[in-house]
């Protein structure tokens, strides 16, 4: 059992750190800010939340496993909220659509 | 080599560069944040000394961390103040750096 | 062990880049948000040397309000922006800086790899004592009773800076409510995140308070993240900062410093000696300061980033 | 008794429970937590007043396996085209006809399709919101649709309290 969920653990968060990678390689190699704003939130929103889902299982009681989602949920509203405002500033001050 | 040798070499290393743009830079905001860069690098000498410190359980010497945070909260009041002075001399005279005015030419009232 | 160092290699590495790309890059702004950047890395320098107190307020404070408040006067300096870089020194004033900047640098290394082995400490000095203070974070017991003094007079510090931003106000705005009327969309994305986020920051930052007596955290780190929320709504355009006459308002400023004197010199009488606390009494007593020097510190720290008052109070 | 009241009770709960989450569960920072819970209630329903909708707890439910596996994609389709060998990207904008005026229900679903694939807000006006697209290519339109309508589900008008 433990070792099953060592695995699980193992997966989510190795699935995690590959999808920040490849936000971070999208953020190198888009060519514009609203295309770099797609790499950053889409990619850290599902990283963290794999970190996360992996960590579950391992936390002491249902409050913590609680306390890890909000911090997900937070970042999630942080990294939404910012790109959006990021994304208009980017639009009127690029290219016309 | 160890982390508390790391990071004090790192602090003595921000201490010179803030030197540097303190004096180098003709912009008082960025004198002010190059200014902040010399605090940061003492304050983390600070906390390389309370690292060594180390002992009984303690990660560290509390004495020096919490004169730290003491240091940082000070800081920041100095800062907000010089920005408040840097802002209302750009107001009053319209300068943009801290150089004196020329003589013949009368501040912009 | 090696690959604990490797990481912290490249965090020294990244840590100054990041000054270096501060100190030299040409635009004020882009600077501006280097220093939030550099202030967040040099939190996790803090996490490395094992002060997560130190950590908390790094993060707060130099890489939230300090570069809130640059960011904020660039912008309005801009247009001297050209003008200013023009005056930038030649290359033989830059070279003898550099050598200033270097050989100062170059003596602290020197004084870091010549530390006294072992090093002197007062962490024993401080785990004999701390039982007496009913605490669990060294750094809050040595923060609020062994060396409550310095506390005490930071507070002071505090409103003395407050003070001396509000001298710099115009005479005609005396008493006036500071910084500009943020007119924003109430229902832009902006405003969307001042709503929801603020009444979470306000939980947040009582939990930062109230473990800070046994974990890291305490009213520094707690009024910070107060301060910033009510910097967010004010931004958003949801509320307005308070004219600078308003009696509550000077109020709540002094409150933490005057619940703490109160303390102190009750402590003559029934401890003994100013800022002593009577046995048994510690742990609430610094709660109690705590908690009041918490809402002081919000207020000041916001009040300082929106400087001195710009506008006349239309009530 | 006031119209706010239920609302405040629901909030003030749900701050307490997120409060729990923090610290755990104790009798002394429970007393605390109540202090922290009735400040954020007050400063939430002066931020946010008490509006005509209503969250429904049954849609919500059915909601959330939906955005996990949106997020899923879309995630994927970041880490698809970051690792192409050749960029595959086909950017642009479009505008989408929004069933909702400009508010928390237009904000909460322009929150929520900037986590969608390929899509991002970057502008509105009365009636339409403007994403930007990583992949103009893609029914985008229908998509946006769909997850809009889902939400209204959740967030739905009461006419009453």
């Amino acid at each position: 059992m433990s070792q099953l969920l060592d695995l699980w653990t193992v997966l989510a968060v190795g699935a995690g750190v590959f999808f920040f990678f490849a936000g971070t390689v999208g953020l190198l190699r888009f060519p514009d800010t609203l295309t770099r704003l797609h790499a950053l939130t889409k990619a850290d929103n599902l990283g963290l939340g794999l970190v996360v889902l992996g960590l579950l299982p391992r936390v002491g009681s249902p409050l913590a496993g609680l306390k890890l989602i909000c911090v997900w949920l937070l970042v999630l509203l942080a990294s939404a909220t910012a790109s959006q405002l990021i994304a208009r500033v980017a639009r009127r001050a690029g290219p016309p659509a | 080599m160890n982390v508390p040798t790391l990071f004090g070499l790192c602090g003595a290393v921000l201490v010179g560069l803030g030197l540097y743009g303190l004096v180098v830079s003709p912009q008082p905001l960025r004198k002010i944040l190059a200014f902040n860069l010399v605090g940061s690098g003492v304050f983390l000498l600070f906390g390389v000394v309370a690292r060594r410190g180390a002992a009984l359980g303690m990660g560290g010497d509390p004495v020096p961390q919490a004169l730290v945070i003491t240091g940082i909260v000070v800081a920041f009041s100095a800062t907000a103040l010089a920005v408040a002075l840097v802002l209302r001399l750009h107001d009053m005279t319209g300068a943009a750096t801290l150089a004196p005015a020329d003589a013949d030419e009368p501040p912009v009232a | 062990m090696n690959l604990a160092l490797l990481f912290d290699g490249m965090l020294v590495v990244l840590i100054l880049a990041v000054a270096v790309w501060t100190v030299t890059v040409r635009d004020s702004f882009a600077a501006g948000i280097g220093y939030a950047v550099y202030g967040l890395l040099l939190a996790l320098a803090w996490v490395r040397l094992a002060a997560v107190d130190a950590a908390l307020t790094e993060a707060a404070i130099g890489g939230g309000l300090t570069s809130v408040l640059m960011i904020r006067a660039t912008v309005r300096l801009r247009a001297g922006e050209a003008a200013a870089r023009a005056a930038t020194p030649g290359p033989l004033p830059r070279l003898l800086a550099a050598l200033l900047g270097g050989s100062v640098a170059a003596g602290l290394a020197l004084v870091v790899l010549a530390l006294p082995d072992p090093a002197p400490t007062l962490a024993p000095q401080v785990a004999e004592h701390i039982a007496t203070t009913g605490l669990g974070n060294a750094v809050t017991a040595v923060l609020l009773s062994f060396r409550a003094i310095d506390t005490l007079l930071e507070a002071v510090v505090l409103i003395y800076a407050l003070i001396a931003v509000w001298t710099l106000t115009p005479d005609r705005f005396w008493g006036g409510r500071p910084g500009p009327k943020y007119e924003t969309d109430p229902n832009g994305m902006l405003a969307y995140l001042a709503r929801l986020l603020p009444p979470i920051g306000i939980v947040v930052a009582v939990y930062v308070l109230w473990v800070g007596a046994d974990l890291p955290g305490g009213k520094f780190q707690a009024g910070t993240l107060l301060a910033a929320m009510w910097l967010l709504a004010i931004m958003a355009g949801l509320t307005e900062a308070p004219p600078i006459s308003r009696r509550w308002l000077r109020g709540v400023l002094v409150a933490g410093t005057v619940v703490f004197l109160a303390i102190g010199f009750a402590g003559v009488p029934l401890a003994g000696a100013f800022l002593a606390y009577p046995e048994g009494f510690a742990k609430p007593l610094i709660v109690a300061i705590e908690a009041a020097s918490m809402l002081s510190i919000a207020f000041t720290l916001a009040l300082l980033v929106l400087g001195p008052p710009e506008r006349r109070d239309q009530a | 008794m006031s119209p706010a009241l239920p609302t405040a009770l629901v909030r003030g709960a749900l701050f307490l429970v997120f409060w729990s989450a923090l610290i755990g569960l104790s009798v002394s920072s429970l007393i605390v937590g109540i202090v922290a819970a009735a400040g954020a209630t007050r400063a939430s329903l002066y931020l946010l007043p008490p509006g005509p909708q209503r969250v429904r707890l049954l849609p919500l439910v059915a909601l959330l396996p939906r955005f996990l596996w949106q997020s899923l994609l879309a995630g994927w389709e970041v880490a698809r085209h970051a690792f192409a060998p050749r960029l595959t990207l086909r950017p642009g904008f479009v505008a989408y006809q929004s069933a909702h005026p400009p508010g928390r229900l237009r904000n909460t679903f322009a929150t929520i399709a900037s986590l969608l694939p390929g899509t991002l807000p970057c502008g509105e006006n009365e009636r339409e919101i403007l994403f930007h697209c990583l992949d103009v290519d893609q029914p985008i339109l229908e998509q946006l649709a769909d997850e809009e309508r889902a939400l209204a589900r959740v967030l739905a008008d009461s006419g009453d309290v």
